[in-house]
């Protein structure tokens, strides 16, 4: 397991293929990227994103081991940024491996169901015209109740 | 005890960490001094439905005790991923 | 969409990069790798992959034409080698990019459903002993009721 | 009309393609046909609950009829991915 709260950039290619590498008994390999996506308006000029050092890690930690508690896996990746991020830019991934591909799934989706809520991070959205906090979803709290 | 804040409810408060003497039992009791100080903490504790708790960087709910707590910390529904 | 059956090696770090380059409106990206995995006797020396060329890029569009029609997605890739594999050989990958993870996981589940059961590929596994066509699982089929 | 084989469907009948002549209306003629011609299509053809066909590159099912068609594929269930 590997847990990486940081503020430079990731490069998808190379974790993917890391990863991925060196695990003969694992048949399935699933990597989840999210990327900072323009606003309706197309005039976001950056997201910032805090977080709480210290418990980040910490609860990443315990989402990660939930998920291999859960499930047959044989590696879990997570990696989230902080700091200033621009639209295109990757914010985070996780990836699972596994000898099925059901539980790399649903192991993924887990992940970031709980990344999602879960864990301390805050998300602001810098337009010309100001600044907002990202409200959480609804729908990101119902989403919990799946598993 | 050192209290922190996140996101909008330390830019309400105007501050990222203070430590505070309390003799408050729990989580609730510390929330109702601090509203008792300042307009500023009155403004960000509010609505407490729109707030998350952590005790020593664990979530919990107001109902948390503080007894042997070092660390406590306040900031709104998390929007991580 | 791209799709590709290949004999050929495929490079998943470099797939998965380009892949989610240049997708500004897309907050999600989903990558599924499929490894070859060892039999549980630890004695598989290769696999060899046979498919029927001309209907199997057919039907591979179809499915990702299905995905795209069902879930809101910005891209799709499909890579799948034929020919002789070895163990810890990637075998496929699909990536999906949608503007929200829900369609990015599940139009990558579905994609590998019906990869598994109705695209033209059959696994064969030699070992020193023999060569055995791998066959095909009712649970795989079942999967596709879920779609 | 073009007839191919996969897998073990392809070794048991000992050629991967063939060009048939024949006059049946649906796939499952067809199979009727090739089945009385010799004994290792009528082992490879035993149990067709254990095969599928494709007809012009399209899965279908041994009813499926061969008006127009060229080309019929005789294969086990698929295991891709």
């Amino acid at each position: 397991m590997r847990i990486s709260v940081q503020e430079a950039a990731f490069d998808l290619g190379a974790e993917a293929s890391s990863f991925a590498s060196g695990h003969k008994d694992m048949g399935a390999i699933v990597t989840f990227t999210g990327v900072v996506r323009d606003l309706a308006r197309g005039d976001l000029d950056r997201m910032v994103i805090e977080h709480y050092p210290g418990m980040t890690e910490k609860a990443l930690e315990k989402i990660a081991s939930e998920a291999q508690a859960r499930w047959n896996l044989g590696d879990v990746l997570v990696i989230h940024r902080h700091g200033a991020l621009e639209p295109g830019d990757m914010i985070m991934m996780v990836a699972t491996a596994a000898p099925h591909r059901k539980d790399a799934f649903e192991a993924a989706e887990y992940l970031m169901d709980y990344l999602k809520s879960r864990a301390p991070f805050w998300k602001k959205e810098i337009t010309r015209d100001g600044a907002d906090w990202v409200a959480a979803k609804d729908e990101d709290e119902d989403a919990l109740s799946r598993w | 005890m050192d209290v922190l804040y996140f996101a909008w409810v330390r830019e309400r408060i105007g501050v990222p960490k203070e430590t505070v003497d309390t003799g408050a039992k729990t989580v609730a009791e510390l929330v109702e001094e601090l509203k008792a100080r300042e307009e500023r903490y009155a403004a960000a504790f509010a609505d407490l439905s729109a707030l998350r708790v952590a005790v020593d960087q664990e979530l919990t709910d107001f109902d948390a005790s503080l007894d042997g707590v070092r660390e406590v910390a306040f900031f709104p529904p998390m929007t991580g991923g």
